[in-house]
This record gives structure tokens, C-alpha cells and sequence, in this order.
């Protein structure tokens, strides 16, 4: 017993930063201390209609000042996204993590080239972007990334201060107009490893797209959760090898994941 | 004060219990409460060979609740016998096997298999409504019941609990049918068999479209069911449906229960066992109570 | 837009309607709504004379839900007749009357006068868990399902609705018993046995002991029994259950009802029903769906 | 279709006023306008784990500023009152109302006594305390107030502006030591007509007194409610008459009470 427990944590800030697009940051020692780019909590309501929680991913970590920084889309009315939407800073929020195994950082070992050598690619799209913004901040290396949009950007200004950044959008309003992948083809794009975060359709494309070149890829998955901690088997993806846990070809996103190497998972 | 209870000659440290399916085999749940507290420890259902499980979505959010095709997914009860029990073996609590199968022999493969390992009780899951075969086929209707719970004996070696559907018109028909079968002890619910339809895309939320609710939401209906048992057989029961506090854990043993599991509340709040385990403790000691054992059905 | 449906030969101006006993005959709620808007209401039921109903408490709140026992109490159907009815006739509504009995001949008695007033349909409870005779007793076994449908359609002259209980093993059971027995239409699902026990007092919650469970926490059941009869009948089913806004309601008609009812939602959302109405033209509107009909039963 | 609806008001202000006890100040037009004393509103959390009504009677109405007090209990932990009491000012609060008959005021009426030879009896009795204040307010008589406690008394000072008190205390920390019958009797206090809100054990005392003394009485009474509106039925008390709506002998609490003639129902 480690002493891991749901905390109610204390809501440092929040805004919107473009429609339905909420960043809050949340003063937690506990999880500022050991989580990792990839990783994600588990962000609970205090409606007892809604008991399950919300994996939403860390978009920042600021060991310095306890806090970490969350990004999220609000998906309808009556949600409970919407509901996080309301709160404001001083009030409190249950979130237990840090949960999920992150993107592996070390680039050497899995591309054998030095890491000034090394070029990164970071793709994420829609809701997907957050996460790649720590992952930009803690890698080490070169560092091209491809943001998808439908419309509205948001955290532009945070990438860029990382490293060159294409973006994509569907109507065109900026970048190239269409998904990260045109993008990628459009500025003629390449990469020695790619880390991605985004919609199925897109992390099919992704994975396509790396095992073709022979690039190793890592992706994030989605799954809905209701432990978020690896017991009820809610959230599996197939896999190509048997998992460690049920000895099937299901490994758990919220355990075993939600980052796999492409070739692992079935998408 | 006295918290232990005697389950089917178990004596267990207190009447907390998991249910299974939501606890895995506790290795999850150990990083945030002390095994050692807890009564037993019930496992995920263990057939005889691994089994996959439904297709994804395997769960739904509902008010007050969650629906839940997982399809028992386990890894067989080889695996089980050699990673999960000396797992548990670690820990000062009583170990619960839910055992799963899509036949009599199914069942009884893993029963045997169990006979000579330090298990001390044995769950039988007659009542899962996310699978095709076996499941809650064997638990609505009572000659199944009677029959399924008599084979199982014959090969069971540890006390064994069946574990009863709350799909079922009279629950004391199927609770009758499983003493009649010569069964220990009886677990009650299992999960609600139910709907969720996403009305924007137009298509059931589970893959599997129907799953089994749990949560609070099923409470009231557990506690009848609870309550509806424990005035129609001599069997001890280990109620469960929507627990999420000491208060409903008290409910449920004045109901007549003499044992408790939480299964759906371990998901959002991880520490929830012990916490009842504390809770009971308290009610105890305020209202004078000596054993826990004498309010066992008190609310007649 | 078209949001009428045709209900057994009624044509309802959309497919919202009140469940039995959490409307009265429309009277407290016609200050928050305009009744002009619903497409039908459906009385408190009605028996030949007055019940008294339970003793109190007769309702407990339950995680997400309630439980109530209030024992139909009502006046009896000449007082009925002569009140309420009138009143109801004000509102371009039609008038589903909901009738209650202890036995057969009760029902038909009802049944019977109210063969020339200007009713449009009965819907006959079957399934009231919180009454001694009658009620549910009735409900729980295919043969006296078929039996009651069959002598009440003998007397009736109006379209009948069969409202059948949740607390049986298998739904398609009953809904094809009230089929046989000639019922012109399906109500379900009535409320759900429960119970709750208060912990400090060592009491029930309830003066009848158990109760029916309504409400948000059993609409996960309710559309999974609605969609199993939609599929195994023919007949049009009146789908409730936990319905609380306008998802609610489409969610039951893509299960398949082709008209939905809102009981314990009214009680904390006195306007509900209309938000629900145009909840649903919104929604066709928004996925432009032509006529609601098309979308009974989408889901499957 | 009058238009009446649950409205989602704001809070003015609230505070604690004694052990579990608080007081909130509600701004809401409608009801204001138009309540009376002894009539009630029903108050809803917005915790879907809760979806029934809290009943709380009146305290004050002050039309001028459109407000109503509410004072309640908070029963235990996880409670809806509980809920309501971590409410700030500003914060919205879902009600219906104004609901039930309330206190008839017309004393002559009911006496055949003229107002200035009147004397009126306000008993209130724990958390039944609260209604008597603005039913003070507005009766236009003599009055004599007699409120009991269990130990901690609120209210106090609000009371002794509007007449003579006397206090019950079963600690006997203040007063009467012992019940409101006992500071009635001790003190040797009669009047032409009692107005009385507090537990049952308590109304029933003041019932038999009443018809001993053949004084006229009103009590208020409690019972669950769920509608609030005399729907449902839930809320019945036995009643000496049949009743106009079912016809046997129940009168609905939330709609022809909560209060009554002690006469025309039992307890
Ligand atoms: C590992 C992981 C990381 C994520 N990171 C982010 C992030 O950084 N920002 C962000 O906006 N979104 C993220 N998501 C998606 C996010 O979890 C869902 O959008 C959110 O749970 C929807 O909740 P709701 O209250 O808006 O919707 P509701 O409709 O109220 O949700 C009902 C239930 O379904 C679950 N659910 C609904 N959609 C999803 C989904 N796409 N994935 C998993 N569960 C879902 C909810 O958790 C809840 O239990 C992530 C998902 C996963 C699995
Ligand atoms: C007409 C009327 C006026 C009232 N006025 C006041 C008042 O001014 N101040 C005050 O503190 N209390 C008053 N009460 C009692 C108050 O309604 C209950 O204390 C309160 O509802 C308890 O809610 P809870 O959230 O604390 O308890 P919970 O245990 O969470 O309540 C569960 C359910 O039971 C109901 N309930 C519990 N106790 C009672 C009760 N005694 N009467 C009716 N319903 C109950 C609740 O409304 C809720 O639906 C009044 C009751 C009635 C009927
Ligand atoms: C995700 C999940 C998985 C479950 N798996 C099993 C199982 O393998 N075997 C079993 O007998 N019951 C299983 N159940 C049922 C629970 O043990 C329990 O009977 C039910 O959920 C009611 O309790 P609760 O409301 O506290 O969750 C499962 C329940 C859930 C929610
Ligand atoms: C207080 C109350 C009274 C009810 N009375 C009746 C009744 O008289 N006749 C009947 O057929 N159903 C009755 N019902 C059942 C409802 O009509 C409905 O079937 C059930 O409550 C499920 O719908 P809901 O979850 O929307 O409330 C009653 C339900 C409640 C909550
Ligand atoms: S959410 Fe439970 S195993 Fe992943
Ligand atoms: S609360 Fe519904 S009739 Fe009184």
C-alpha cells in the first residue's frame, strides 16, 4: 500500500481558450512531483450522476509551483466537461493520478541515433494537442510538430516556443488547409520518430504512415474508463502480443497504455 | 466490539468484502487500501482457459450507475492459480474465487483445479449478463439453479456461495433452489440487465448493446432482493448492489445480509472498503452495538 | 415537421405523455404547463371505488431516484367522471385514463363506465407493486396477463393499453401474453420492488416496507425492456422509465416506443414535459428527421 | 397555465446561527410578492443524487427587497441541507414556490373576537420555530410566543421585537427547563387562539390542549413530499373529513396544509 489516494485537489486558475476549450491548472504536489509527458489523471464531478471519471491528459507539469495543467473540451450540455467548465479557481476537484505509462522520452533507445541527431515528430490533433505540449517541453531533441484543428487553434503560442510547428486546419483558416497528415506530405515533413495524440481516424493514418517508412511511432489511445488504474478491463485495445494481464490480446489504455508503440495495437 | 462474522463456517475479520469484477485479484486496488483490512477479498471471475471478453465500448456512464459488458475477460485458471493467489496469499484476509463458465463442466474443471489450493471460499457466478453461453442462463430459473449448485458441490472442496441474478421475477425462488442444491452461502445482486442508446450517433453505447447496471442507482432493489433472501432461506448472505458508504453497508446487513461487497464505488473512490470498514466501526460504537453479527436482519 | 403518432388508431399530436400517478388528472400541473401541448394525459389510476392508499411515510428519496408506496390511493371512478374528466376536456389533449383493480371484475367495472365518456384510451396497471391484491399480481405470469387483457377487452370500448411490471424474469413474456389476450398497446415500465432501510432509526423508510423505484437511476433497465418488446410484439409500445429530458425521450423511441411518458421528473422539473417536446422538434430539426415515426425502433 | 416555475434564484446572503442551523437569504420576486406566513418552498440541490425536494418553511418575507429568509437544519452529513449550507452568497439556488395554505391572519374570524381584545399564542417548537417569525410579524393581535429548544436557541432577539417570549430549553439552559407545554403551564400563559410548527410528539401535546381548553388551533404539519403541489399523494395526513380530492380521509400536507385546524386532523 503505497498510500495513493483520490485527492481533492485545489483549481489554481482557469479560462477558456477558444470555444469550449478550457485549461486549468490544479495545485497537487503529489502528482507534480512524479508525472510524466503521456501521462493522465482522472477528473471526477461531485453530481452523483455522474460517477465515472473523466481521463483528461496533462498538458503541463510545473514541478516548481505543485501544479499541473489540464486542457479540455466541454462535449455538450449536461456533460460533465461542462461541469468542470464552472469551476473557478479557490474551488476544489477530486483527480486521482498520475495514471497511464507517458511517452517514452529517451529517443536514443528507441531510434539508436544520438539526440542531436535525432529529429522528433509531434502530431496532435483536436483534443489531442495538449498532451504534446509537456511532451515538446521535456524532449530533448529536435523537435517538428504537426497540430491538426478543426477551426480555432489554441496553445499556438506555447509551440511554438518549442520548435518549428505546422498546423493544420479542416476549413483552411490556417496552415494547410485539411488533417495533419496533408500536412506532413504538404511541407514534405519527415522524422526519425514520431509521438502522436488524436482522433482513431488519425492515429490509423499515423500508424499507417510509420510502419510504411519504418519510423518507430508511439501513440496515445482513447478508451472509456471507469477504474483508471488497470482492475475492470474497460478499456482495452487489441493487441498484437498476448498482454501480461489476461494473457489475451487486450492491453488495458489506462494501464498498459494509453501510449503503445503503433505496432502493438490494433486501431 | 466485535466485527467478525461467520460466512458458511469462514470466519472473516469483518464483513467487508469486494465484488468481483471490480477489484481484480487486488493487486490494483493494494496501492491505495491495506488488504489487510478487508474481510475477503473476492476475485474476477477465473474460467478454465482465458477467455477475451466483448468488444469495446465495454462501458457506459449512467445516472447514478454504469452499465458493463466486460464478457469476463480473465486469463484462465492456470494463470490465476499461479500469479493471483500467491498474490493474495500475502495478505491476512479470506480468499473469494468467482468462478465462470459456459457449462456444468466448466465449472467444475475450475472448482476442482481450486480444490487443493488455499482458496477458502468458492463464488459461482451464475448470473453474468454479458456473456452468450453460460452466465445468467444458469441463474433464471430454479431447476438450473438447484442443478448447477449440486454438480458444483460434488467437486467443490471449499464452501460454496452462489452467486444469484436479480434478472428474475422471485428472487426467493431462485435463492430456495440454490439451498435446495446444497449451496453454503448466497451472493446478492449481480448486475441489472440494461440499455444505453447514444441518441446523437444513433447506436447502442456498449458494443455488446445491453450490459449489466450497477452503482448506486440499483440499490433499493438490492436491498429488497437482500432482504426477500434472507427471510426465505437459512443460507448467509453477501449482499451487494450500490454500496458506497458504511450507511449502505449497514443497510444491507440490517436488511439481513451478513456480509457486504462494494463493486462499482471501488472505481471512484479507490479507498472505499476500508472506509467502510472504519464507518461500521463507528456506528458500532455510537448505537452499543457488541457484534456486529446481532443486527444481522434486525429490520424485520 | 411532423410529430404526430398513431397510437393503436389514436393519433397523438406528438409522442409526449405523463406517467400515471405523478400528474394527478393534470389539474396541479396545468399551472406549469400548457396541457395543450402534451399528446396525452395519463390519469392517477382510477378504481370502481375510493382507495385510501398506504400509510406514511409513503415515499423515500433514493440515489438518483425515489422510492413510493402511496397504495393508489384515488376517489373512486365517479368522482373521477364527474371532475376530472371535464376538466380535461378543456385541453386539446387526448385523455389516457389509468385503471386500477383487485380484480378482475374491478377492472371491468371501471372499464365499463367509462365506455361512454370521452376517454380516449385505458391503460390498464397491472403492476403496482405497492398494493396487497391485485396490481402486480397480476402482472408477473404470462398466463394471467393473457387472461386479464383478454376479459378486459371484452369490456372495453376504448383502445387498451396493457402497462406491464419490470419485476418479472423475462418481458417478452408478458408482452407477448397481453398480445395474445387482444391489448391494443404496451405501457412500460411500471416502477422497480425496492426497499430502504433508514440506519439510525432501524426502520424502514417506508410505512409499507418496500416500494417502487422510479426515476433517472432505472432508465438504463427500463430501455433495455423497451427495446426487447418492441422487438418480440407488434403492438406500440409507451415507453417510461427515468425519462428527464428530451435524450431521454428519443433514446426510448430509437429503442422503440412509439410514445414516451414522464412520471418522477415532473415532481422536480414541474415543465419538463414541454421542455421535452420541443427538445424533440429541435432534435429533428437538427438531424433532419421528417416525421418522428421514422425513428421508432432505429436502434437495433 | 399560470406560468408558475421552479426558478433558479440567487442567494443574497448566508450564515450560520447556531449549531447547524442556518439562515439564507433568497432574492426572488415572485415569491415575495405574493407569500404568506406559514407557506412553504421547496428547495432542490443539484446533485442528481438528490432529486427531490427540501420543504422549508418561511421565516420572513420582505417584499420590499423581494427577498425571503429560509432557516433549516442541516440534518446529518450527505444530506441535501448539508448541500444547501455550503452555498455562498451569489451562488443560485433552485426553489418552487410559495407553497401551501399558510397561517390564516384574521384572528376575529376565527376567535369572533375583535383584534385588540385578542390574544394569540405562537408556539414553535425546534426547527419549528423559523415560520413563527413572520407569522409574528404580520399577526395584528396581542401575542404571547413560547419557543422551544433543545439546547442552543436562534431566532431570540428577532422574537422578543415582536411581543412577550418565553422560552423552553430541554437542557434548561434557558427558561422553562422542559418542553413548550411545560413554559405554558409553568408560566401560567393562555390565549384565544394558538398557531403551532414543531415536531409531532409536540403538535400532538398542543392538539389535546387546545380541545381540552376548546381554544382554536392551528398547527403546521410535516410529511416527505415529492411533488410539493398535491400531485403525487405522497404527503397525506389523516384527516377528520374526507377529503375534496380523493375523497377518504387524507388531506395532502404540501397542498391544503401544511397547516390545519388541530381539529380537522390527527396525529
Ligand atoms: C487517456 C485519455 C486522455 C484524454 N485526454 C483528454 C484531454 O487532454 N482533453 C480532453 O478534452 N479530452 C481528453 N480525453 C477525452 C475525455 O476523456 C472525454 O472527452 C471526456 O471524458 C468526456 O466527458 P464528458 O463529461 O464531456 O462527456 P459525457 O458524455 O458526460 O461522458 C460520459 C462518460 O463517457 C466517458 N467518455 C466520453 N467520451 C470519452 C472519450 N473520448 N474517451 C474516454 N472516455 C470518454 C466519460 O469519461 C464519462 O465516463 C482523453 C481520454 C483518454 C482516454
Ligand atoms: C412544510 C414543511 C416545512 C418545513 N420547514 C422547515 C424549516 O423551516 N426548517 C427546517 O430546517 N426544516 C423544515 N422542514 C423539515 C425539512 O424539510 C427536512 O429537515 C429536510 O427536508 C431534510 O432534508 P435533508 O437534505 O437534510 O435530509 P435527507 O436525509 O437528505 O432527506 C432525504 C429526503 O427526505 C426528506 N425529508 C427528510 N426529513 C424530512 C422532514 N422532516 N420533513 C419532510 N421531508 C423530509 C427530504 O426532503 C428529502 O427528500 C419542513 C418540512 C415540511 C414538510
Ligand atoms: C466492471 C464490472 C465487472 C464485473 N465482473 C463480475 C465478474 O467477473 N463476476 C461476477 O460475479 N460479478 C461481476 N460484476 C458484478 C459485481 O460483482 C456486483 O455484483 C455488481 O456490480 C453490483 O455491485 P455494485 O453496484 O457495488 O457494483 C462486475 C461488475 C462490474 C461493474
Ligand atoms: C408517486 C408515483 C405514483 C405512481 N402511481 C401510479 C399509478 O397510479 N398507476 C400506474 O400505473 N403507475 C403509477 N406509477 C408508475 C409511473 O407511472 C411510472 O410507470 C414509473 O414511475 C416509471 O416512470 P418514471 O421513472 O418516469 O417515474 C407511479 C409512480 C410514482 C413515482
Ligand atoms: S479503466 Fe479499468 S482497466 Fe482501464
Ligand atoms: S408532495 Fe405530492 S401531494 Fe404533497
Amino acid at each position: 500500500m503505497s498510500g495513493r489516494r483520490k485527492e481533492s485537489a485545489v483549481i489554481i486558475s482557469q479560462e477558456g481558450i477558444a470555444l469550449d476549450i478550457y485549461s486549468m491548472w490544479i495545485h497537487t504536489e503529489k502528482i507534480a512531483e512524479s508525472a510524466v509527458p503521456g501521462q493522465f489523471i482522472s477528473m471526477y464531478t461531485k453530481d452523483g450522476s455522474k460517477l465515472l471519471p473523466r481521463p483528461i491528459s496533462l498538458c503541463e507539469i510545473d514541478r516548481q509551483k505543485s501544479g499541473i495543467r489540464v486542457v479540455y473540451r466541454v462535449t455538450g450540455t449536461g456533460t460533465g466537461t461542462e461541469q468542470f467548465a464552472k469551476l473557478l479557481s479557490g474551488d476544489t476537484i477530486d483527480i486521482l493520478g498520475p495514471l497511464g505509462n507517458g511517452f517514452p522520452l529517451d529517443v536514443t533507445e528507441n531510434t539508436g541515433k544520438n539526440t542531436k541527431d535525432c529529429r522528433a515528430m509531434l502530431i496532435g490533433g483536436g483534443i489531442g494537442v495538449p498532451p504534446m505540449l509537456e511532451l515538446a517541453k521535456q524532449l530533448n531533441t529536435e523537435k517538428i510538430m504537426v497540430m491538426g484543428y478543426r477551426d480555432q487553434q489554441f496553445l499556438r503560442t506555447e509551440f511554438q516556443k518549442q520548435g518549428s510547428l505546422y498546423i493544420a486546419t479542416e476549413d483552411g483558416s490556417a496552415g494547410t488547409k485539411g488533417n495533419v497528415m496533408d500536412a506532413i506530405e504538404g511541407n514534405g515533413l519527415s522524422a526519425d520518430i514520431i509521438y502522436a495524440c488524436g482522433p482513431a481516424p488519425m492515429l490509423h493514418a499515423i500508424k499507417r504512415y510509420a510502419e510504411e517508412k519504418s519510423i518507430v511511432c508511439y501513440i496515445s489511445m482513447e478508451e472509456k474508463m471507469a477504474c483508471g488504474i488497470g482492475t475492470c478491463l474497460a478499456c482495452v485495445c487489441q493487441s498484437k502480443e498476448i498482454d501480461g494481464h489476461s494473457h489475451v490480446h487486450n492491453k488495458r489504455v489506462c494501464k498498459d497504455g494509453p501510449v503503445f508503440l503503433s505496432t502493438e495495437v490494433e486501431i | 466490539m466485535n466485527t467478525t462474522v461467520n460466512l458458511a463456517g469462514i470466519e472473516l475479520k469483518n464483513p467487508v468484502m469486494t465484488a468481483s469484477g471490480t477489484f481484480g485479484s487486488g493487486e490494483e486496488y493494494s496501492e491505495f487500501v491495506d488488504l489487510n483490512r478487508l474481510g475477503a477479498v473476492v476475485t474476477k471471475g477465473v474460467a478454465n482457459v482465458p477467455w477475451p471478453g466483448n468488444p469495446t465500448p465495454r462501458i457506459a456512464e449512467t445516472h447514478g450507475g454504469m452499465l458493463n459488458a466486460i464478457g469476463l475477460q480473465n486469463p484462465g485458471m492456470e494463470v490465476f492459480c499461479a500469479r493471483d493467489i500467491p498474490f493474495l496469499k500475502q495478505f491476512d484476509t479470506k480468499i473469494i474465487v468467482n468462478v465462470c463458465g459456459k457449462s456444468a463442466e466448466d465449472y467444475c474443471e475450475v472448482v476442482e483445479r481450486l480444490a487443493d489450493e488455499p482458496v477458502d471460499m468458492l463464488e459461482i457466478n451464475i448470473s453474468c449478463p454479458n456473456v452468450k453461453e453460460g452466465g445468467i442462463a444458469f441463474g433464471q430459473n430454479p431447476a438450473s439453479v438447484e442443478a448447477i449448485t449440486r454438480e458444483v458441490k460434488k467437486h467443490a472442496k471449499q464452501p460454496v456461495i452462489m452467486k444469484l441474478s436479480p434478472n428474475v421475477t422471485d428472487i426467493t425462488a431462485m435463492a430456495k433452489a440454490a439451498e435446495a442444491g446444497g449451496a453454503d452461502a448466497l451472493s446478492l445482486i449481480n448486475t441489472i440487465t440494461g440499455m444505453k442508446i447514444d441518441v446523437h450517433r444513433q447506436k447502442f453505447a456498449l458494443a455488446n448493446r445491453t450490459g449489466g447496471l450497477s452503482g448506486p442507482a440499483i440499490k433499493p432493489i438490492a436491498v429488497r432482493m437482500v432482504y426477500q433472501a434472507a427471510n426465505a432461506v437459512r443460507l448467509p448472505i453477501i449482499g451487494m448492489g450500490g454500496i458506497a458508504t458504511w450507511e449502505d453497508a449497514i443497510e444491507f446487513i440490517l436488511a439481513g445480509a451478513t456480509a457486504v461487497s462494494t463493486g462499482t464505488a471501488n472505481f471512484y473512490n479507490p479507498s472505499v472498503t476500508v472506509e467502510i470498514v472504519e464507518g461500521i466501526e463507528k456506528y458500532m460504537e455510537k448505537y452499543h452495538i457488541e457484534n456486529i453479527s446481532d443486527i444481522i436482519g434486525m429490520v424485520k
